[in-house]
C-alpha cells in the first residue's frame, strides 16, 4: 500500500517520536509514505481561532500539492491536522463562492478528490488482523487507555467515525497487540490543546483529570494519535501536583512494541514520562 | 445617535456578521446550556458559553464582544457535538473571535491573542510552524518570561525544540493568504 | 393625444380553496387591483395542465398567473406537490422554447392571504405589462386565424 | 454474432421466447433493419452492429406482442432504459419480456454511414449503459467509444444564451418546418397513448392543421409529457423528415430533471416515476 | 340551448361600480342566452322566484348567476334550480362582487370585466352535465384499532350508542400504555384502578367484537363500506376452552430467558404467559421464540398442567373479514428507546447519557414500573443494578424531543408533568433523597397541572435545574451527570445514584404501514395527519376514518380520551343517516382510450384509482386500465392534469369545460 503523507508542524519537533514510530511501523506493515512536497502548516487552532478564510485557504494549499501529487488518500497523522483538513474540505466542497475566493488567493485550483485519513483509519485500512499476524511481542497483561482527544472523531458528521460519543475503533486496533482496551469515561475529552502556552493552568489541570481517570481505571498507560495531546498530557505531568505519573505513549509506539520494534528506535525515551515499568513489564527494559 | 435613521439603514448588527460567517444564525440557540453543561473549559470562563451566544441575541454586541469566553474556548467541538439544534457553537466563537481582531475591540485575553498571533507569524515567516520562534516570540510579547523553564532545557535536550525554523520553499501563496 | 397604455390580458388559474377564497377576501376587504385579470377557479392546482397555459398564451393572453394553496395546506393533500413537480419541468421547458418567468408566474396563496392576492396581481400585472404584448405569439395567432 | 444466434436458437428452441425482436442486415452493410424471429431459422439471420440504431423497446407495446408470451428483446442499454420505463408505466410486464442485453460502444448517429469518430451517435457520447443495466443474458464485447465534439449541447448552450425573444424566433423557425406527420410520435417508444392528445377534438388542445401555432403547442406538449420519461434515444429526431432538433427539447427537459430531482428515466425499476412523485422539499423559489 | 342569466346589484355592492344592466343586456347577446336580467338581490326570496319563474316560463336549460362568490351563494341557486326542475348542476356562477365590484373602481373597466366574466361562466355552463349526487349505503358498525385508553373509550362510546364495535389490539391484552403507569397526575390517582373497570366492561359488552393479538392486514372499501381483513395471530391456545387458571405460567420451565414487555425488561416472564395479572382477556400466548417446546421439541409441561386441553401447539395465525362503515385509528405512541443507538435509522441517539450502556440510567416507562406497586418491586424504589434506595436521583427532560440534532423537533408534551409526578412519587417514598431534574421549559397548559409542578417544588422540594445535561458516566458507583444551571449560570455537576431520562414520546414504528393500508397521510414523524389541524381534528383526508389519542401527536390521558370520544361521535353522526350523499364532481376514466400507464393512480392522494381489467369474449384479458372508485375520489382532479391522454377526467371541471373558459377569456 502506498500512501500520501502529511506529517504536520509538530512532527518535525515536539512530536518528533511520532513520525519517528510512524515511519519505522509503517514499513513492517508494508505501506510506503509518499511525504507531501513542499508541505505548509495547515494553521491549526490559531488559523481558526482568528480568521476563517485563513483557516480554509492554509489547508487548500496542501490539499491542491496533493492533487498534483495525484495522491488519492491522504495521511494524516496529527489529529488537529486531520481536523482541519477535512473541514476544510468539507467546508470547500459545499460552498463554491468561498472555494472560489480561496482558488483565487492561493492560485491554485483544489478538487477536493484527495480523501484525508488519520491515523484510526490507516490501521483500520492496515487491518488487525495483520497486526497480530507481524507481531512478535505479545502485550499481554497491558492495560491501555485509549484516548481520542477531541478532533479525531469531531465532527462527527464530517469524520463518520463508527460513534460520535462511545467510539471503539482504537480500542479494536490495540485489542491486535495483545493488551487490553479499559473502558474509561475521559477518552474523549479535551486536554485543553492549544492553551498550552497562554494558559498552562488550564492544561495541566484538565490533563491531570484524563490521566487520573485512566489511573482511576487501572490503565498502565494513555494510547493517544494527537502530538497536541501528547505534549499535553506527557509534559505537563512534570507541573501536576500530587501526582504520580503514568506513561502516555503514540498509538503507533504502542503497535510498535507488539511489532518487536526496539523502545528506542520508536523514540519512546524521548518522553517526558518514563516508559520503563510500562516495557519491564512487557520485557522490553532499555 | 439618532434613531429614525438607524431604522431606515441597516446596520449590520454583531449577529448578522457572525451568521454571515458562519452561515448559521445565532437565533437558532435556544439556550439550553447543554454547551456550557460540557464545556471542560467552563471553570474558567467568565460567562458560559450559552450566555455569549444569549449576549449576541440581545444585541449586547459589546458584552460579547468583550468576553473571555470565546478566547478560553478550546475548539474542542464538545459542545457542536452534543447541540441539539445542530448550532454549531464552537464555529460561533471562531465567528467572535475574528470579529473583535478585525474591529480592534479590547481584548480580555491578551495573551490567547499573543499566541496565536505568534504561531500565526511563524507561518508567515517560514510556512510551518516553528515551535522554539513561536515560544520565543510569545514570551517577548507577554513578558511570561518563566514559563516552561522546566521543560524546555530537557526539550531542547531531546531534540524536541529546533533552533532552526523549517522552511517550505514557496512561500508565494503563503504569503498570499496573509495578505487577504 | 395621449398614447394609451398598454393593457395587458392576464389569465390566472386558480384553486377554489386557498387562492379562489383568497381573492374573495381581498374583495371582502374592499382592496383594489388592476382588472387586467381574469380567474378560472379549478378545484386544486393539481388539476391545473400546461395545456391551460399553452391554450391561454394561444388565446392572445400576456401573461399568465397560477396560483393555489402553500405547501401541505392543499385541500386534497398533495395536489400542490404534484403540481409543483411539474411545475418546474414546464416551467423550464417554456423558457427554454422563449417563454419565460416574465409572462408565466407562480404564486401560493392562502384564503387568508387577501391583501397577499393583490400584492401578486399587482406585481404580475406590472411585469406583463412592462414587456408589453406578447408580439410574437399574437403574429402567430392572427397568422393562424388568416390559414384557417 | 455467432453467440447472438446460439442464444437466440436456444430461447426459441427451449420455448423460453415465443418470438425475439432484434436486427438484421439491411439493404446494404451500413445498414440493418428490425426483424421478429419466430423460428430457428430465423434466428440465423439475427446481427448485432454499429448500424443498430433502431430503439426496438418501440415494438414492445404493439398489440400483437401484447399478452402474447415471453417476448425476447436484442437491447443496447439505451434500449433497456426505454423498456424499464415502460414496465414501470405497465405497458410491458415484467416477467413476459426477456431481455438479450448487448454491450454496446456506440452506433451510429443515422443508417447508412460509416462508423467512425464522426458519426458516432450523440446519444452515446453520455451513454452510461454501454453494458445495459437490466438483462437476463449479456453478449458482446465492449470496445472504447469515438468521441467527438457534442454540436447537440453547444447548440443548447447557445439557445440558454440567447434573450427569451431570440428563443422564441429559433423555435419559430424550426416549428415552421414542421408538417404534423407525427413521425416522431411513431418512433418514440414512450408514446404509446391509445388516443395521443394532439387527435382529441373535444376539446381540441392542439389544432390539428400544420400551422406554428398548433406546431408550437404539439412540440411543446409532446416535450412536456416525455418529461422525465424521455430515455433519450434520439428516434424522434432521427423520424423527423423536417429535421427539427427535437432532441433538444427532450434533452433540456432530462438535464432538468437530473439538475432538479437528480433523476434518470429509466434507470431502476424501483425507482418512483419523476412525474407521479414529488418530495415536500421541491424547489419553489419561483413560486412567489 | 336556452340559458337564463341573471345579473346581481347586490343592493349597491355591485350596482356601484358594475352596470348590472348594461351587463344583462350584453349578455343577452350571447349564443345560447334565452333570458337575460337583472335584479336587487338575487338571493333574497324574490329574487330566488325570478329564477325559478324564468326556468318554468322561458323553459331554460341552464342557468348562470352573475354575483357574489359561489362560496356564499352557489348551494342557494343550485337549490333554486332544483326546486324550478332544473338539475343543480346546470348552473354556473360569475363573482362580480369579491373578484369585480369590490376590487375595481373604474365602472367602465369594472362593467367591462363583469361581462367577461359571466361569458365564461356561461361557455362553462353550456358544457355541463346533469349530474345527481352519488349516494352510497352506510354499514353502522365501526372498527377501533388499538386497545389503549383512547381505543377503549371510543369503543364504549359506540357501543354504548347501540351500534357494533370490532376492537382490534395488536399485544395480547388491551390496556395499551395506561396499564403500565403507577399514578396518573395531577391528581395522584392509581392508574389501573380507573383503568380495569373499563378493560372489563369493554371484554362484557355485547356490541364490542375483540380481537387481540390481532392486527389489521387490509383494509378495502370506503366510507360507510369498508371491509377490513384482521390477523388473529396464533396464540398457541384455543380460546374458548382456557379459564385463565393461570397454572400453566406457573409451571413453565422458562424462568430467566424473556423479559417482561410489560415491566419494560425490568423482569422476566414465562415462555407461556398474560401480560400482567388484571389482562384482559385473561388467555395467555406462547413466545415460540424461547418456549423449550418450540425449540426442541421437548417439555409440554403446560399441556400437562393444562386441565382443560386449551394448549394448542399448532395453531397458526387466522383471518378475519369485518365489514365496517367507520374506522377509528387509536394505535398510540412508543417511547424513543435509549437501549442502543438505533441502526439505520436518522436518529443519532444519546452515546453521552451511555446509550443503556447504565444499568441505573432508565426511562419513564421503566421508572413507572419500579414505582408502581404491582411493579417488579412492588412500588419500592430501587436501583435495577443492585437493589438499593437511590438517595439522590436526577431526572432529565427532553430527551430526544426538542432536539433536531439526535432526536425529533417537537415536544412530547406530556414528560414535563410525569417527571413532576416521578419526583414528586420519589419524594414520598424516600424522604431523605434528593431529586433533581434538569429542564428546558416546564410546559404544564391543564387545568391543575401548573400547581401540581409548583407542588413538587415547593412542598416536596424537588430542586429544578434549567439546562440540558451533556453528560453523564459512571464513577465509584455513582453516575456523574454534567450540567449547567442557565439561570445562575453556574455549572452543576451530580453525583447520582440514579437517572430517569424522560425519553420522547415517538409514533409506533410501524405507523406508515398501517398508513398505507387505509390510506391517511403521516407526518416526517410518523404520527397521522388530521383532516384540519383546526376544524378537522380527528378526522384524516380518507372520509369515514378517524384518528383517536396520540398516533395523531404526543397526548395525555385526559386528551386521548376527549379526542376518542371525538371520533366516536364523529362515527355516529355517520351512523345517523342510511346512505350518504356525495359531490358528484369526481373523476372518470374514458375507458376505450385509457392506455394503462397509471400515473393517475400515482398521483391519487386517495387511493380511488384502481386497476380494471378488460376481457374479451373468451374472458382473456386484453387489457387493464384505471377505473376510479367514487366513494374514494374527492375530486381535485390531479389524475386529468397528468394523464397524457385525457381519458381520465373530472366531472364539473373537464377539459372540454375549462377550454371553454379559456375560450372566453
Amino acid at each position: 500500500m502506498k500512501i500520501g503523507y502529511y506529517p504536520g508542524c509538530s512532527l518535525t519537533g515536539t512530536g518528533k517520536e511520532y513520525d519517528l514510530s510512524l515511519r519505522k511501523i509503517l514499513q513492517k506493515l508494508d505501506v510506503e509514505l509518499e511525504e507531501l512536497n513542499d508541505w505548509s502548516c495547515c494553521g491549526a487552532t490559531s488559523a481558526h481561532a482568528t480568521n476563517h478564510l485563513m483557516s480554509i485557504a492554509l489547508p487548500a494549499i496542501n490539499l491542491s500539492i496533493a492533487e498534483s501529487q495525484r495522491i488519492k488518500e491522504l495521511f494524516a497523522p496529527c489529529a488537529a491536522c486531520y481536523n482541519r483538513m477535512v473541514v476544510a474540505k468539507q467546508e470547500l466542497d459545499t460552498n463554491p463562492p468561498l472555494a472560489k475566493q480561496v482558488e483565487e488567493i492561493i492560485e491554485r485550483t483544489v478538487n477536493y478528490s484527495t480523501e484525508i485519513i488519520n491515523i484510526v483509519e490507516l490501521f483500520q485500512k492496515i487491518g488487525a488482523e495483520k497486526i497480530s499476524e507481524l507481531k512478535t511481542t505479545s502485550l499481554s497483561g497491558i492495560k491501555a487507555a485509549c484516548y481520542y482527544g477531541c478532533l479525531l472523531v469531531r465532527p462527527f458528521d464530517i469524520t463518520h467515525f463508527d460513534d460520535a460519543e462511545q467510539p471503539s475503533t482504537m480500542e479494536e486496533i490495540i485489542k491486535a497487540t495483545g493488551a487490553e482496551a479499559v473502558e474509561w469515561n475521559y477518552k474523549m475529552e479535551c486536554c485543553g490543546g492549544a492553551h498550552s502556552i497562554a494558559h498552562k493552568e488550564i492544561v495541566v489541570e484538565l490533563s491531570k483529570k484524563i490521566l487520573d481517570d485512566a489511573k482511576l481505571h487501572s490503565a498502565d498507560v494513555v494510547v493517544v494519535a494527537c502530538p497536541m495531546c501528547h505534549s499535553n498530557l506527557d509534559m505537563r505531568q512534570r507541573s501536576m501536583k500530587n501526582h504520580t505519573e503514568i506513561p502516555v505513549l503514540y498509538l503507533s509506539e504502542f503497535i510498535g512494541l507488539a511489532l518487536g520494534v526496539s523502545p528506542k528506535e520508536l523514540g519512546v525515551d524521548l518522553h517526558f514520562v518514563s516508559a520503563e515499568p510500562l516495557l519491564d513489564k512487557v520485557g522490553k527494559s532499555s | 445617535m439618532d434613531r429614525t435613521h438607524t431604522s431606515i439603514v441597516h446596520v449590520e448588527t454583531l449577529s448578522d456578521k457572525i451568521e454571515r460567517l458562519t452561515n448559521q444564525s445565532p437565533m437558532l440557540c435556544y439556550q439550553c446550556g447543554k454547551c456550557s453543561a460540557g464545556c471542560p473549559v467552563r471553570n474558567y470562563m467568565d460567562d458560559s458559553p450559552n450566555k455569549v451566544v444569549r449576549y449576541v441575541q440581545l444585541g449586547f454586541d459589546d458584552q460579547a464582544l468583550q468576553s473571555k469566553t470565546p478566547w478560553l474556548c478550546a475548539g474542542c467541538l464538545t459542545c457542536s457535538a452534543r447541540c441539539p439544534q445542530n448550532f454549531d457553537v464552537a464555529k460561533f466563537m471562531d465567528a467572535v473571535r475574528q470579529i473583535s481582531l478585525e474591529e480592534n475591540v479590547e481584548i480580555a485575553e491578551k495573551d490567547t491573542v499573543a499566541f496565536h498571533k505568534a504561531f500565526l507569524n511563524q507561518i508567515k515567516k517560514y510556512g510551518r510552524a516553528f515551535e522554539f520562534g513561536l515560544v520565543r516570540e510569545y514570551k517577548l510579547k507577554t513578558l511570561n518570561l518563566l514559563q516552561d523553564v522546566d521543560v524546555a532545557p530537557e526539550m531542547l535536550l531531546k531534540g524536541k525544540l529546533s533552533l532552526l525554523p523549517h522552511q517550505i520553499k514557496d512561500k508565494k501563496q503563503i504569503k498570499k493568504v496573509f495578505e487577504k | 393625444m395621449e398614447e394609451k397604455k398598454f393593457e395587458p390580458k392576464i389569465a390566472a388559474f386558480v384553486c377554489n380553496w386557498c387562492t379562489y377564497t383568497g381573492a374573495d377576501l381581498a374583495g371582502t376587504s374592499r382592496l383594489k387591483y388592476a382588472p387586467n385579470i381574469k380567474m378560472i377557479r379549478v378545484p386544486c392546482t393539481g388539476r391545473i395542465d400546461p395545456v391551460f397555459i399553452i391554450k391561454a398564451f394561444e388565446k392572445g393572453a400576456d401573461g399568465v398567473l397560477i396560483s393555489g394553496c402553500h405547501p401541505n395546506d392543499c385541500h386534497y393533500n398533495t395536489g400542490n406537490f404534484h403540481a409543483r413537480r411539474r411545475w418546474i419541468l414546464f416551467k423550464e421547458l417554456l423558457s427554454f422554447m422563449g417563454i419565460d418567468s416574465t409572462r408565466l408566474h407562480f404564486s401560493w396563496v392562502s384564503a387568508s392571504e387577501g391583501k397577499k392576492f393583490v400584492d401578486v396581481v399587482t406585481e404580475v400585472v406590472e411585469k406583463v405589462r412592462e414587456q408589453g404584448r406578447f408580439e410574437k405569439y399574437a403574429k402567430i395567432n392572427e397568422e393562424f386565424v388568416i390559414h384557417e | 454474432m455467432n453467440e447472438l444466434r446460439e442464444k437466440a436458437k436456444e430461447l426459441l428452441q427451449n420455448g423460453t421466447v415465443k418470438v425475439i425482436i432484434g436486427y438484421v442486415e439491411g439493404t446494404t452493410p451500413n445498414r440493418t433493419k428490425p426483424f421478429i424471429a419466430r423460428s430457428v431459422e430465423d434466428a440465423d439471420k439475427l446481427v448485432f452492429n454499429k448500424f443498430c440504431v433502431n430503439n426496438l423497446a418501440v415494438y414492445l407495446t404493439r398489440k400483437e406482442f401484447k399478452q402474447n408470451g415471453v417476448v425476447g428483446i436484442v437491447a443496447k442499454g439505451c434500449d433497456v432504459k426505454a423498456i424499464v420505463q415502460l414496465i414501470q408505466e405497465n405497458q410491458v410486464n415484467k416477467d413476459d419480456v426477456y431481455i438479450i442485453g448487448m454491450n454496446c460502444s456506440g452506433v451510429v448517429s443515422d443508417l447508412g454511414e460509416e462508423f467512425n469518430e464522426n458519426t458516432v451517435a450523440v446519444k452515446c457520447l453520455h451513454c452510461t449503459v454501454h453494458t445495459p443495466h437490466l438483462h437476463h443474458t449479456l453478449l458482446g464485447t465492449l470496445e472504447e467509444t469515438p468521441k467527438h465534439e457534442d454540436k447537440n449541447f453547444a447548440l443548447m448552450q447557445k439557445i440558454d444564451s440567447m434573450t427569451a425573444e431570440e428563443r422564441f424566433d429559433f423555435w419559430e423557425a424550426e416549428f415552421e418546418k414542421c408538417v404534423k406527420c407525427y413521425a416522431c410520435r411513431q418512433a418514440c417508444p414512450m408514446c404509446y397513448c391509445e388516443k395521443c392528445i394532439a387527435d382529441k377534438s373535444v376539446p381540441r388542445w392542439i389544432e390539428s392543421s400544420a400551422h406554428k401555432r398548433g406546431n408550437f403547442a404539439w412540440n411543446m406538449i409532446r416535450a412536456f409529457h416525455l418529461a422525465g420519461r424521455c430515455v433519450g434515444c434520439n428516434e424522434c429526431e432521427r423520424a423527423c423528415p423536417a429535421e427539427i432538433p427535437l432532441s433538444l427539447l427532450n434533452r433540456k427537459m432530462g438535464m432538468t430533471a437530473k439538475k432538479e430531482f437528480d433523476y434518470v428515466a429509466g434507470m431502476n425499476l424501483n425507482t418512483p416515476t419523476l412525474v407521479g412523485t414529488y418530495d415536500v422539499n421541491d424547489r419553489e423559489d419561483f413560486i412567489k | 340551448m336556452r340559458i337564463g342569466v341573471f345579473i346581481c346589484h347586490c343592493g349597491e355592492n355591485i350596482g356601484r361600480t358594475v352596470d348590472c344592466a348594461a351587463v344583462a343586456e350584453s349578455c343577452g347577446r350571447f349564443p345560447g342566452v334565452a333570458y337575460s336580467i337583472d335584479n336587487k338581490y338575487m338571493c333574497s326570496d324574490p329574487g330566488q322566484n325570478v329564477v325559478k319563474n324564468a326556468i318554468r316560463e322561458k323553459n331554460l336549460d341552464a342557468v348562470v348567476v352573475g354575483s357574489c362568490s359561489p362560496h356564499m351563494h352557489e348551494k342557494t341557486f343550485r337549490k333554486a334550480c332544483a326546486d324550478a326542475g332544473l338539475n343543480p348542476y346546470l348552473f354556473e356562477m360569475a363573482n362580480l362582487r369579491e373578484h369585480c365590484s369590490w376590487v375595481h373602481e373604474d365602472r367602465i373597466e369594472a362593467t367591462k370585466k363583469a361581462i367577461e366574466l359571466t361569458r365564461i361562466a356561461v361557455e362553462k355552463v353550456k358544457r355541463n352535465d346533469p349530474l345527481s349526487p352519488i349516494r352510497v349505503p352506510v354499514t353502522k358498525r365501526s372498527l377501533v384499532i388499538g386497545g389503549g385508553i383512547s381505543g377503549i373509550q371510543a369503543a364504549l362510546d359506540i357501543a354504548n350508542a347501540g351500534f357494533e364495535v370490532v376492537l382490534v389490539e395488536k399485544e395480547p391484552s388491551i390496556g395499551g400504555h395506561m396499564s403500565q403507569l403507577s399514578e396518573t397526575f395531577p391528581t395522584l390517582d392509581c392508574s389501573q384502578c380507573i383503568l380495569t373497570p373499563r378493560m372489563v366492561e369493554v371484554y362484557q359488552h355485547p356490541k364490542i367484537k375483540l380481537l387481540t393479538y390481532s392486527e389489521v392486514e387490509n383494509v378495502e372499501g370506503f366510507i360507510g363500506n369498508f371491509k377490513v381483513t384482521v390477523r388473529k395471530k396464533a396464540r398457541s391456545i384455543d380460546e374458548t376452552k382456557c379459564n385463565g387458571c393461570g397454572n400453566c405460567q406457573q409451571k413453565c420451565p422458562i424462568k430467566k430467558k424473556a423479559y417482561s414487555e410489560f415491566e419494560e425488561n425490568l423482569a422476566f416472564r414465562p415462555a407461556i404467559y398474560v401480560p400482567f395479572p388484571q389482562a384482559v382477556p385473561n388467555i395467555p400466548v406462547i413466545d415460540r421464540s424461547v418456549c423449550t417446546y418450540y425449540q426442541t421439541g421437548k417439555c409440554q409441561m403446560c399441556v400437562k398442567v393444562c386441565g382443560r386441553e386449551a394448549i394448542m401447539f399448532n395453531q397458526e395465525d387466522s383471518f378475519v373479514t369485518e365489514d365496517v362503515g367507520s374506522i377509528i385509528v387509536a394505535t398510540g405512541y412508543k417511547l424513543y428507546t435509549i437501549d442502543k443507538k438505533p441502526d439505520e435509522s436518522a436518529i443519532k441517539g444519546y452515546g453521552e447519557y451511555g446509550y443503556g450502556k447504565y444499568k441505573d440510567v432508565v426511562d419513564g416507562l421503566q421508572f413507572e414500573r419500579i414505582a408502581s406497586a404491582s411493579g417488579p418491586t412492588s412500588g419500592e424504589i430501587l436501583r435495577p443494578s443492585d437493589k438499593t434506595v437511590p438517595k439522590k436521583i436526577v431526572f432529565i427532560q427532553c430527551v430526544g424531543s426538542r432536539d433536531e440534532a439526535k432526536g425529533f423537533s417537537y415536544c412530547s408534551k406530556i414528560c414535563c408533568m410525569y417527571t413532576a409526578k416521578h419526583a414528586m412519587l420519589y419524594k414520598h417514598k424516600v424522604h431523605e433523597g434528593e431529586a433533581y431534574v434538569f429542564y428546558m421549559d416546564i410546559r404544564a397548559g391543564g387545568k391543575g397541572y401548573d400547581e401540581f409542578v409548583r407542588r413538587a417544588i415547593e412542598e416536596d422540594h424537588v430542586k429544578y435545574i434549567r439546562g440540558r445535561v451533556s453528560r453523564i458516566y459512571e464513577e465509584n458507583g455513582k453516575y456523574i451527570v454534567k450540567g449547567e444551571d442557565t439561570l445562575s449560570n453556574m455549572p452543576v455537576t451530580i453525583d447520582a445514584d440514579m437517572v430517569v431520562l424522560a425519553t420522547a414520546m415517538i409514533a409506533q414504528p410501524n405507523a406508515p404501514k398501517l398508513a398505507q393500508t387505509i390510506g391517511m397521510s403521516y407526518d416526517k414523524y410518523g404520527f397521522y395527519n388530521e383532516a384540519h389541524p383546526k376544524l378537522r381534528p380527528v378526522e384524516v383526508s380518507t372520509a369515514g376514518v378517524f384518528l383517536a389519542g396520540a398516533c395523531q401527536a404526543p397526548k395525555d390521558i385526559p386528551e386521548s380520551v376527549a379526542m376518542a370520544s371525538a371520533a366516536a361521535s364523529k362515527s355516529l353522526v355517520l351512523f345517523g343517516s342510511d346512505f350518504l350523499e356525495r359531490e358528484p364532481t369526481i373523476a372518470k376514466v374514458n375507458e376505450s382510450v385509457c392506455a394503462g400507464c397509471f400515473y393517475c393512480q400515482k398521483v391519487c392522494a386517495y387511493n380511488a384509482i384502481e386497476k380494471k381489467e378488460i376481457k374479451d369474449r373468451n374472458g382473456n384479458v386484453v387489457k387493464v386500465i384505471a377505473y376510479v372508485n367514487s366513494g374514494l375520489c374527492q375530486g381535485c382532479g390531479t389524475c386529468n392534469a397528468v394523464c397524457p391522454s385525457k381519458s381520465v377526467e373530472l366531472i364539473g371541471f373537464n377539459d372540454e369545460q375549462i377550454y371553454a373558459e379559456i375560450n372566453a377569456l
